[in-house]
């Protein structure tokens, strides 16, 4: 019951900042929302037991990427709002109405869940007795190492790539 | 029902009294030592010695008229304060202050909680405090905060790297994440981890007072340069909180150093049989002394350093702390390694 | 002057932040206006503001008799007015060919150096604190305390003196104040081996200094700077051995010179300048000879019609005094006054160029100027 | 009772939002936000599923899908700001450089 309610509240704080996110005219407060977001998405991987996860979300997600969002939003001071010129090949109509139809569809699922309710979720969520940081660790550096070190280097490339694309003089 | 609800809770308080306390004599504090190196006195007319002189600035502070500029961002100039003094307190949730005590026949752990990601989460909550510099830099709407919060959230995000990976060989040392055991680890292995591991000790000191925008690494507040920094147009109680939540990180990155590297609550030399009866001394008492011993450091570094200038610290962060930190990983991988 | 161009990438170029340090700023000594163009944190250019100290001492001085533009004088260079009297003193002396007595020369000898003590414990402090080293700060007043005592003692007043009369001195020395002079050498030499113990050698106070606003001797002597400014860059020029007024030529002391001519070599000077100004004022607080201390000052001062230069050095560099006579008023016809700090002002836009934000406050302490006397 | 059902409606939820942000938002910044909600979607599904086949292989997805993300955001900022400096703007519907 409890986690009932926990997960409601979690789900219904993603959504409306998500929302808001999206719809936001200023952009800095457009970022603040995603921290938040960001942050009750911990607070979600923490319900369904993964404490790894979600520290690292926050680390890495609200601590370093939306910094890095924000640090950007500081360094482009706008002066004119960037919605101004509008592009007349668009499909903004296109969107909204794909939006409009996954939306039934979605509503159309969450019917059909609740006459037919699927097998619940374990009851206290999976926390192995080695803990969920052993476990995640394991598994990254046994059967994913290859993925893992793939990753890692993705990420030197972006490194190198952001580097050269912001710095001045080449 | 009380071991559930109650005790956590009046846990709680009592950390949460005890740390805005702390902050406030923090303040005191560093006034007081810092006169003594400059052969001054300090606060000396509010109350003997000028203990009171905190209640007064307090006072000052709540009753002083609270500016909000008129063309700032007037919910995030708001927000920022508290922004920042949130993740200053909410880390003290993990933080060990002694063992398991019984206490009125009641088994009473000295720590609100003891989550296995201890270390991830203060990392990590720590990493949203830098939310609160940016934003009131941005807020402000005026130039010289922006500059300071652009250096702001570039130096913490450097030195964030560096005191991350640093601590990563700590916790492989420890072989957890969680503070407890750590603290244990530290017992059972014979060796407070400052003789096993002194290069991720000085690192983690060094990455503490920049992450805490202390001298050397005050650039963000730099009043010579910046006129104030990022708080320059707040004033009263929001100015107030800016304050209190550096004082604070102060005291989380002197808490998270003692439990990492000084055996937290343990006694010196916890595993000689000789020395034994130091354990007749509360732990908790331990603990705050070796806090207190990084607290008194961050004042002295203060007093008498010069402070750094934004590239050199980049610089440092980047091509010292960083590849320093690596290396001590690596070698500490490789030693633990042979060992086993 | 060379206009440094700051390269921009022909591709990617941000907009320039125009910040406004002062008038009212923490480190621009006073009311010192900078207008900084950056590029990110980097100086692309910057204006340099004056005026808003402004108040037309030399006007003034036009209007007032001989001995009472002493008194003026006393507000230019606030933290040495000792230095600023005795330079116009010596200038209506020099109008009037009038013979100071030895005694006077050396007496004001020792003030001249007692004040560059005091100037440069100010700047030192406020420059270290610039850099953010705040203990110095303290340090170094607390031994400024020790010569405006003195000075108390020797006039009564602590910030402006008016302690120098026209043909010598207005009272003779108090008795033992010589011996406090000696004391004040003593303590005073271990203080300055303190403040290079927490700066000279530390790591980040040489990171921050060596390299910075470098000028070479002869763009510095272009530009007209004088003084430690001028001497950091390896030239010898210095009033006192050059030109020797007051008993300057009977005193033993060397002329500190740098070698690179940045803000760490401008900083060695001074701090050498300490211990050179203790030897002189040892050397004439011993040797101070007996006699009258004022010559025969005519009761009315009137020079003959002529105009004159003369300079000496003031703890800024060289502090000038151009005056003319009429040779009919009892004041002066045109007054004007050659601050070290104004000509060494003009210098800083052509060292902060390039340079962070960060280095303007160390540039601005390291050229040691006082905004009553650029602005006067 | 929760059952994955509701977290996939939840994530499925977050990723239209998602996309609607990224169909209509012009400034492109919001729309580099609006592709981590998409991201962050994905990432509850995840984790949901790795709660409940009770292994940490999702989790581990996750962290993978974190790891693009910080890439994608690094290299995508960098972009950002070469051309806000050209160009002055971050109007997505002015970055047509390439079309005609």
């Amino acid at each position: 019951m409890a986690q009932a309610i926990a997960f409601y509240f979690i789900a219904a704080c993603i959504l409306g900042f998500a929302v808001l996110v999206v719809t936001t005219r200023d952009t800095v407060h457009s970022v603040l929302f995603l921290v938040l977001d960001f942050l009750f998405v911990a607070a979600l991987y923490v319900l369904l037991g993964a404490q790894f996860l979600a520290a690292i979300q926050v680390l890495v997600y609200a601590g370093g990427i939306v910094v890095l969002y924000l640090f950007v939003v500081m360094l482009v001071n706008l002066k004119r709002p960037p919605e101004a010129h509008e592009d007349p090949h668009r499909r903004t109509k296109l969107g909204f109405g794909l939006a409009a139809a996954v939306l039934l569809e979605l509503g159309a699922i969450a019917v059909y869940g609740s006459v037919n309710p699927a097998a619940p979720m374990p009851a206290t969520p999976a926390i192995p007795v080695s803990g969920n940081t052993e476990q995640v660790g394991w598994l990254l550096y046994t059967s994913y190492l290859i993925p893992f070190e793939i990753a890692s280097m993705l990420l030197l490339v972006a490194m190198i790539g952001a580097i050269v694309l912001a710095k001045r003089e080449l | 029902m009380i071991d559930q609800v109650l005790i956590p809770l009046l846990k709680i308080v009592i950390v949460l009294n005890a740390t805005l306390v702390a902050v406030t004599y923090m303040v005191l504090l560093e006034r007081k030592v810092i006169a003594w190196a400059q052969s001054r006195l300090g606060p000396m007319r509010v109350g003997p010695y000028g203990v009171l002189q905190p209640i007064a600035d307090a006072i000052k502070l709540m009753i002083k008229e609270d500016i909000t500029p008129v063309r700032a961002d007037k919910w995030v100039f708001t927000a920022a304060p508290i922004i920042s003094m949130v993740p200053a307190l909410i880390v003290y949730a993990v933080i060990p202050f002694g063992p398991t005590v019984s206490l009125f026949g009641r088994k009473v752990s000295l720590y609100i909680t003891d989550i296995n990601v201890g270390l991830l989460y203060i990392v990590s909550v720590a990493s949203v405090g830098v939310y609160g510099i940016i934003l009131a830099g941005y807020s402000s709407n005026s130039k010289y905060p922006l500059l300071a919060s652009l250096r702001a959230s570039a130096q913490l995000i450097s030195y964030e790297v560096a005191v991350t990976l640093t601590l990563v060989s700590v916790i492989l040392m420890a072989g957890s994440l969680s503070m407890v055991e750590i603290v244990n680890a530290q017992y059972n292995q014979h060796v407070w981890f400052v003789f096993a591991q002194p290069f991720a000790f000085v690192l983690v000191l060094i990455g503490g007072l920049a992450e805490t925008n202390r001298a050397p690494f005050d650039l963000p507040e730099a009043e010579q340069e910046l006129t104030g920094g990022f708080h320059t147009e707040y004033s009263g109680m929001r100015f107030a909180l800016f304050f209190l939540a550096e004082y604070a990180n102060m005291i989380v990155v002197s808490s998270v150093v003692t439990t990492l590297f000084l055996g937290g609550w343990l006694p010196p030399f916890p595993n000689v049989g000789a020395l034994h009866l130091l354990y007749y001394v509360p732990s908790w008492t331990w603990f705050l002394i070796k806090s207190f011993l990084f607290l008194y450091l961050f004042i002295w570094i203060r007093a008498t350093l010069p402070r750094y200038r934004y590239d050199q610290l980049m610089r440092l962060g980047w091509k010292v702390l960083i590849p320093l930190a690596i290396l001590n990983l690596v070698v500490t991988g490789i030693v633990k390694v042979m060992l086993m | 002057m060379e206009t440094q161009t700051v390269h921009h990438g022909a591709m990617f170029d941000t907009n320039e932040l125009v910040i406004n340090m002062g008038p009212q700023h923490p480190s621009t000594h006073g009311v010192l206006r900078v207008v900084l163009r950056l590029d990110g944190e980097k100086v692309v250019d910057c204006d340099v503001v004056i005026g808003y100290l402004h108040r037309g001492i030399e006007k003034l001085s036009e209007n007032r008799n001989w001995t009472q533009i002493v008194l003026l004088t006393d507000r230019m260079d606030y933290v040495a007015a000792a230095t600023s009297n005795v330079g116009y003193c010596e200038t209506v002396e020099k109008l009037l060919q009038l013979e100071v007595p030895r005694r006077a020369r050396y007496v004001r000898t020792i003030l001249c150096e007692l004040q560059r003590i005091a100037s440069h414990c100010l700047w030192v402090g406020t420059h270290a604190m610039d850099i953010g080293a705040m203990t110095v700060f303290l340090y170094a007043f607390r031994e400024r305390e020790l010569i405006l005592d003195l000075f108390e003692e020797f006039c009564g007043a602590r910030l402006t003196y008016n302690s120098m009369r026209i043909g010598g001195l207005p009272l003779d020395v108090p008795p033992g104040w010589a011996k406090k002079v000696l004391e004040f050498c003593t303590i005073m030499e271990a203080k300055v081996g303190e403040y290079e113990e927490l700066l000279t050698h530390n790591r980040i106070w040489l990171e921050r200094t060596k390299g910075i606003g470098i000028i070479s001797g002869p763009e510095a002597t272009g530009l007209g700077l004088c003084g430690p400014a001028l001497r950091g860059s390896g030239v010898a020029r210095d009033v006192r051995k050059d030109e020797p007024y007051a008993a300057y030529d009977e005193v033993q002391f060397d002329v500190v010179i740098g070698t690179n001519g940045d803000t760490y070599d401008r900083y060695l000077v001074r701090m050498e300048e300490f211990r050179q100004s203790l030897r002189i004022i040892r050397q004439a607080t011993e040797g101070i000879p007996e006699g009258p201390i004022v010559g025969k000052v005519p009761r009315l001062i009137k020079p003959a019609a002529g105009e004159t230069y003369h300079a000496i050095e003031s703890p800024k560099g060289e502090l000038g005094y151009f005056i003319v006579s009429d040779g009919k008023s009892t004041n002066p016809y045109r007054f004007r006054v050659r601050p070290p700090s104004f000509c060494n002002l003009q210098g800083l836009r052509r060292l902060v160029r390039g340079h962070l934000v960060a280095d303007v406050v160390a540039l601005i302490g390291s050229i040691d100027i006082v905004l009553g006397e650029v602005d006067r | 009772m929760i059952t994955p059902v509701h977290y996939m409606l939840l994530s499925a939820a977050l990723f239209i939002i998602g996309v609607v942000g990224v169909m209509v938002r012009k400034n492109i910044i919001i729309i580099f936000m609006s592709i981590e909600l998409i991201l962050n979607a994905v990432n509850i599904n995840l984790v949901a599923f790795s709660a409940q086949l009770q292994n940490g292989i999702g989790q581990v997805f996750a962290i993978f899908v974190i790891a693009v993300a910080a890439a994608e955001a690094a290299v995508g900022l960098g972009i950002i700001l070469a051309f806000y400096r050209n160009k002055e703007t971050i109007n997505i519907d002015e970055m047509n450089l390439m079309r005609s």
